[in-house]
C-alpha cells in the first residue's frame, strides 16, 4: 500500500518538481492552503486566447502536495479552459476513487492514486488542483470584465 | 378499553432501553421528566461505548488512520443532522454542548456584532431562560429594547399581538418550537414570515420539539435553530445550532482555538470556514457519535408516528387528569403536546412531586427555568412530560397517585 | 537489557483499555498521540455508560429521587476533581467543555470586565492557539497590549525575560504547564509568584500536565488554571476551569441561562454563587461522571509513580531518537516530558506520519494549533508523545519505523 | 417512608403555621431563598439583652420549608444566640441523617428527620434555619458595631 503511495514518480516531482516558479504580471495568482497540516500551494497562470498559455506553481508542504503540483502544472499547461476543468473533475475523482485509475486516461497522474488507502493525505493531493479551480474562476470573471 | 386505538406499542419501545430493564438494585421507575431529559437507549449507549473503545482519537488533524476514521464520524453525525432537520448544507450544522450554548453564542457573535443601539429584540413570555436570558444581557449590553410578546390567558401566542410589536426596529424574533411548561405548539412557520416581512430575524428554540415531531428548518425558514441531544435520547455535552450559511459567514467566530484559524500570525488571522469558524478546540467527538446514533433511534421509528402516538396519548392524559379533583392544568387543549404543568389544590408542587417519587413516579416541580412564564401562572407548578416509551399505564398511575397525594394532604376522595 | 530499571507495567495497564486488545477489525495500533488525545479505559467507559444506563436524569433541578442520584453524581465529579488538583474548595471547580472554552470563559468573562486599555497581557511563544487566540482577542477589543515572552533557542523559557517584561500594567501571564510541541515542563509556580510580585494574574494551562504529574492549584498558586478530560483519559465534551473563590465571585457570568439564576423578573436579575453562575443550561453529567472515574483510574496508578515511569521513558526515548541519522528533535535535552517534535532530514512531517501509520505507528504531524511556534521552529513538525500504557517495545518500533522512512524517501541506511 | 415524612406535625404546621407574620421595626430581616424550586422564606428578629426577643416568618414556598419555618420560630424564640446556634446545627445534623432522630434531645423537630429518605427536600427542611443563620450573623455584626 506505501508503495502505491510513495512510488518512483511522485519523488521524483517533489524532487525535481516541473513549473516551480512565479511568472511575471500579467499573470493570475491563487493561493491554496491547508489549514490543519499547513500544506500551501500558490499557482501563477497566464490565459491567452481561452488557454492556458504559462502555469507555475510555488509553495510549500508535503511530498504529495508538492508532487500533485508539479505534475499538474506539466499536465495544465497549453490546456483550454474546459480542458482544465475536465481534468480537475477527472484528477479529483481518480483521488477519491471514485473512477479507476488507467494509465491510458490518466497518464502520470494515476501515481496520485495511491492516496486512496491513506484518507488523511487525500487533502494533500487535491490542494492544487482545488487551487487551480479557484485560479480558473478568476479567469473566467476577468474574461467576462474583459467583454 | 381504548388502547386498541394506540399506534405504537411503548412496551416494546422500551425494551430498547436499560433504564426500564428490571435492575436488582434499581427502583422500577414510572419516568415522566422527560422535558428534562429523556432516557438513552441501548443503540445510544453502545455507539458512544464503541466509539471510546476502538475509534477514539482527535478529529481534523493530520496524521494517522485512526484519526481520519474519528473525523469521519463526526462529520457523518453532522451529516446526519443536516439530513434530520433538512438544512441545506452539512455546513450549517455547528455542535454546542445544547441549547443554552447555541442560543448564547447567536447573542454574542451574531447580536453583539449586528445589534445597535436603539433595536428592539423580541421575546415571548414563555420562553425558556435558556431563550431569555441571552437577549436580555444582549439588550442591556448594545442599548438595545426587550420587547416581550405576551401569553394569552389559555397560555397560546397570538400572532395579531406579534404584528403589532414587530417594527421596523425589529432585529429578531426569539420563540420556542414547544413551551417546556405550557406544551403548547407554536406557530414558528408563521411567526418566522412575519418576522421576515418586517425585515427581523428569527430564532427558533427546538429543544422539546426535536424528539416529538417533524423539524424542517427550510419549512420552517427560520434562520437559527437550536437543540440539545439530551432531550432527544442522545448523551449529553452535545447540542446543535443551525444557521442559514450566509449568516455564519458573516458572524464573528465565538470561542477562539485550535481548529478555527487558518493562519494565526502576530499580527494577523485568518479564520476557518463555517462550521469550524465555530468550533474551537476539541469538540464533542463521542457524544456527536452518540447524537448520530439517537437520531437514528428517533427515525427509526419515525417522527411522523412519534407525533401520532404522542398525541394520542397526550388526548388520553387530558382526559384523565380532568377526573382528578382540585387539579388545574395549564396551557391549552389543543395545539399541544404531552408536557402538562398543573396544581393540585393548595398542594405546593414539590410535595406533590414527593408524592409522586414515593410512589415510583419521577415529575418535577418548580419554576421549570422559566421564572417569568411562572410567574404569570401564579407561581410553581408539577410537571409530568411523555416520551416515546410511556403509555396508557403510566398515565394510569399517574391518575391514582395524585387521588393519593390529595388523601395524603387530608383532601376528601 | 535496559527493560529491567522500568518501575510500571506498561503491557499490565494496556490490560485495561479496550483499545489494545486484539479484535477482528482493527488494527493493532502504537499510539503515540497522547498529547492530541489519550485511549480511554474500561472503567471510565464503563461509568458512562453505567451512567446513561441507570442513573441518568438532569441534574439540579427538584422532583425526584433518580434526579437527585444525577446531581449527587455530578457533584461528587466536582469534588473529585478538587480533590485531584488540591483546590480549596469544590466552588472553585467550573465545568466546561474542555481546556479551550475554559479559556474562552475567562478572557471573555473576566477579561471584559477587568482589562482596560493600555494594559498588558503577556503570552508565552509556546502556547497552544487556545491561550493564545483568546488573550490576541480580548487585547484588540480591550485596547490592551499583547506581551510575547519569546522562547530561548533550545525551547525553555527564561524567567530573566519574564521579569523585563512584566510591569504595573500587566495584568495577566498565560502560559502552559507543558508545551504541547517542546515537552518542556514550565515553572509554572515561580511564574505565578513573579506576577503576583507585579500585581498580575497568572493562568496555567494545564492540558498537557494534568494526566501526567501532579499538579496542585495552591502549591502553583495560579489564579486559573484550565484542561481537558479527553487528554487524561476520560471522555471528550468536558473539562475544568479552575479559578480562585474571590475571582469567581466578581466576575459576571458568562453563558446566561437556565440553572445559574436565582431569580428571573423582567428588570431584575439575580446570578448563582459560583460555580453555578457560570453553568449555565444542562451540564455534561455523563461526562463529568466519565471524568470522575479518569481521575481515580489515574489516582489507582500514583500521579508520583506515573511521571516516574513516563520519566524513564522519555529518557529511553531521548538516547533511541538520537540514533536515527538526520533526525532533528525539538525542545530541550532535560526537565521535558514525552512529548517529542521533531524532522527527519527533508522529509515533509507528513510523509513521515503516512509512512510511520502504514507501519500501524499513529503520530500527529504539523503545527499542532501552535502556528507562531512553528514558525520560530522553521515549519511543520512531526510529533510523537507518550501516555502511560506506551514503553520501551513501542519506542523501539518508532524507531525502526524511522529507519524505514528514511530508506523510503531514499536516503541511505 | 412517606408517613414519616408527611407527619400529622408537619402537615400541623404547614396549615397552622406559628409565627407567620413580620415585626415591625428595629428588627433584623433576613431573606431565604432555594432557586431551584422557589422555596422562599423571611425571618424578622429581635435581640434583647443577647437574646431573641421576638421572631416571625413569612414567605411561600411547601409544606416542608414552611413548616421548617413554623417550628423553628417556636423553637427559637426566647433563647440565647448561643442556644439558638446550638439548635440550628443540631437540626442541620438532624435533617441531613448525621444524628438519630430522639424526641428527648429535639422535641417536636424530630418530624423533620422523615426528609432524610427524600434527598430533593432536603433543601426545603434546612432553608429557615440557614436563614436563621444568617441572620444571627447580623446580629452579631450589629453588636459588635455598638460596642
Ligand atoms: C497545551 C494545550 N492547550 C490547550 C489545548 C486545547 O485543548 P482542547 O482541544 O481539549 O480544548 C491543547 C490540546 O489540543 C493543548 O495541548
Ligand atoms: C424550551 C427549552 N429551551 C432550552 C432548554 C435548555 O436546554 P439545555 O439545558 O440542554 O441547554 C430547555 C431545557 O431545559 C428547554 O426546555
Amino acid at each position: 500500500m506505501l508503495d502505491e503511495l510513495y512510488q518512483e514518480i511522485i519523488l521524483d516531482h517533489y524532487r525535481h518538481p516541473r513549473g516551480r516558479g512565479e511568472l511575471e504580471p500579467p499573470k493570475i495568482t491563487q493561493e491554496g492552503f491547508n489549514p490543519s497540516c499547513g500544506d500551501e500551494v500558490i499557482i501563477d497562470l497566464r490565459v491567452e486566447d481561452g488557454r492556458i498559455s504559462d502555469i507555475r506553481f510555488h509553495g510549500r508542504g508535503c511530498s504529495i502536495s508538492q508532487a500533485s503540483a508539479s505534475m499538474l502544472v506539466e499536465a495544465v499547461k497549453g490546456k483550454t479552459l474546459e480542458e482544465a476543468h475536465q481534468l480537475i473533475e477527472q484528477t479529483l475523482a481518480l483521488v477519491k476513487g471514485e473512477v479507476e485509475a488507467d494509465y491510458a486516461v490518466h497518464g502520470d497522474l494515476v501515481a496520485l492514486a495511491g492516496v486512496r488507502n491513506f484518507p488523511v493525505r487525500v487533502k494533500c493531493a487535491t490542494l492544487a488542483w482545488h487551487t487551480l479551480e479557484e485560479a480558473l474562476k478568476q479567469a473566467s470573471a476577468e474574461a467576462v470584465q474583459e467583454t | 378499553m381504548m388502547t386498541t386505538r394506540f399506534t405504537l406499542d411503548a412496551r416494546e419501545i422500551r425494551q430498547q432501553f436499560p433504564f426500564f430493564q428490571p435492575h436488582p438494585e434499581m427502583r422500577n421507575l414510572i419516568y415522566l421528566d422527560n422535558a428534562a431529559t429523556t432516557q438513552k437507549p441501548y443503540a445510544v449507549i453502545e455507539a458512544v461505548s464503541n466509539f471510546w473503545a476502538y475509534h477514539n482519537a482527535n478529529v481534523h488533524r493530520g496524521g494517522h488512520g485512526v484519526g481520519a476514521k474519528a473525523s469521519e464520524l463526526y462529520e457523518a453525525a453532522r451529516g446526519r443532522v443536516a439530513r434530520f432537520i433538512n438544512a441545506r448544507e452539512t455546513a450549517e450544522i455547528v455542535f454546542t454542548r445544547g441549547t443554552t450554548e447555541s442560543i448564547n453564542l447567536v447573542a454574542s457573535s451574531w447580536g453583539e456584532t449586528f445589534v445597535q443601539p436603539g433595536d428592539e429584540l423580541i421575546v415571548t413570555e414563555m420562553e425558556h431562560h435558556a431563550n431569555l436570558l441571552p437577549w436580555m444581557r444582549l439588550a442591556e449590553k448594545r442599548g438595545a429594547r426587550l420587547v416581550v410578546w405576551h401569553i394569552t390567558d389559555s397560555g397560546t401566542l397570538e400572532l395579531d399581538q406579534l404584528r403589532k410589536l414587530l417594527s421596523e426596529r425589529t432585529r429578531l424574533v426569539a420563540v420556542s418550537h414547544i413551551s417546556n411548561v405550557l406544551g403548547v405548539i407554536n406557530p414558528v412557520a408563521e411567526i418566522c414570515r412575519m418576522a421576515h416581512e418586517a425585515g427581523a430575524l428569527c430564532l427558533v428554540d427546538a429543544a422539546q420539539s426535536i424528539a416529538h415531531m417533524p423539524v424542517d428548518v427550510q419549512a420552517i425558514d427560520c434562520d437559527f435553530l437550536a437543540f440539545s441531544g439530551h432531550k432527544a435520547y442522545g448523551p449529553t455535552g452535545i447540542g446543535v445550532l443551525y444557521a442559514k450559511r450566509a449568516l455564519l459567514e458573516e458572524m464573528p467566530p465565538y470561542h477562539v482555538g485550535g481548529g478555527m484559524v487558518q493562519t494565526v500570525r502576530w499580527d494577523r488571522l485568518r479564520w476557518a470556514e463555517p462550521p469550524a469558524k465555530f468550533e474551537a478546540g476539541t469538540p464533542p467527538i463521542g457524544e456527536a457519535v452518540g447524537l448520530h446514533a439517537a437520531l437514528d433511534f428517533i427515525d427509526s421509528i419515525g417522527r411522523e408516528a412519534i407525533a401520532a402516538y404522542e398525541h394520542e396519548l397526550t388526548e388520553y392524559a387530558l382526559a384523565r387528569l380532568q377526573e382528578v379533583p382540585g387539579l388545574r392544568l395549564y396551557g391549552p387543549r389543543e395545539g399541544r403536546t404531552g408536557i402538562f404543568a398543573f396544581t393540585l389544590e393548595d398542594i405546593h408542587p414539590h410535595d406533590i412531586a414527593t408524592v409522586l417519587d414515593s410512589r415510583d413516579i419521577a415529575v418535577r416541580a418548580g419554576l421549570h427555568c422559566a421564572h417569568p412564564l411562572s410567574e404569570r401562572l401564579g407561581g410553581p407548578t408539577a410537571r409530568a412530560s411523555l416520551a416515546i416509551y410511556n403509555d396508557t399505564d403510566h398515565i394510569d398511575a399517574l391518575i391514582d397517585a395524585l387521588h393519593y397525594t390529595r388523601k395524603v394532604f387530608g383532601y376528601a376522595g
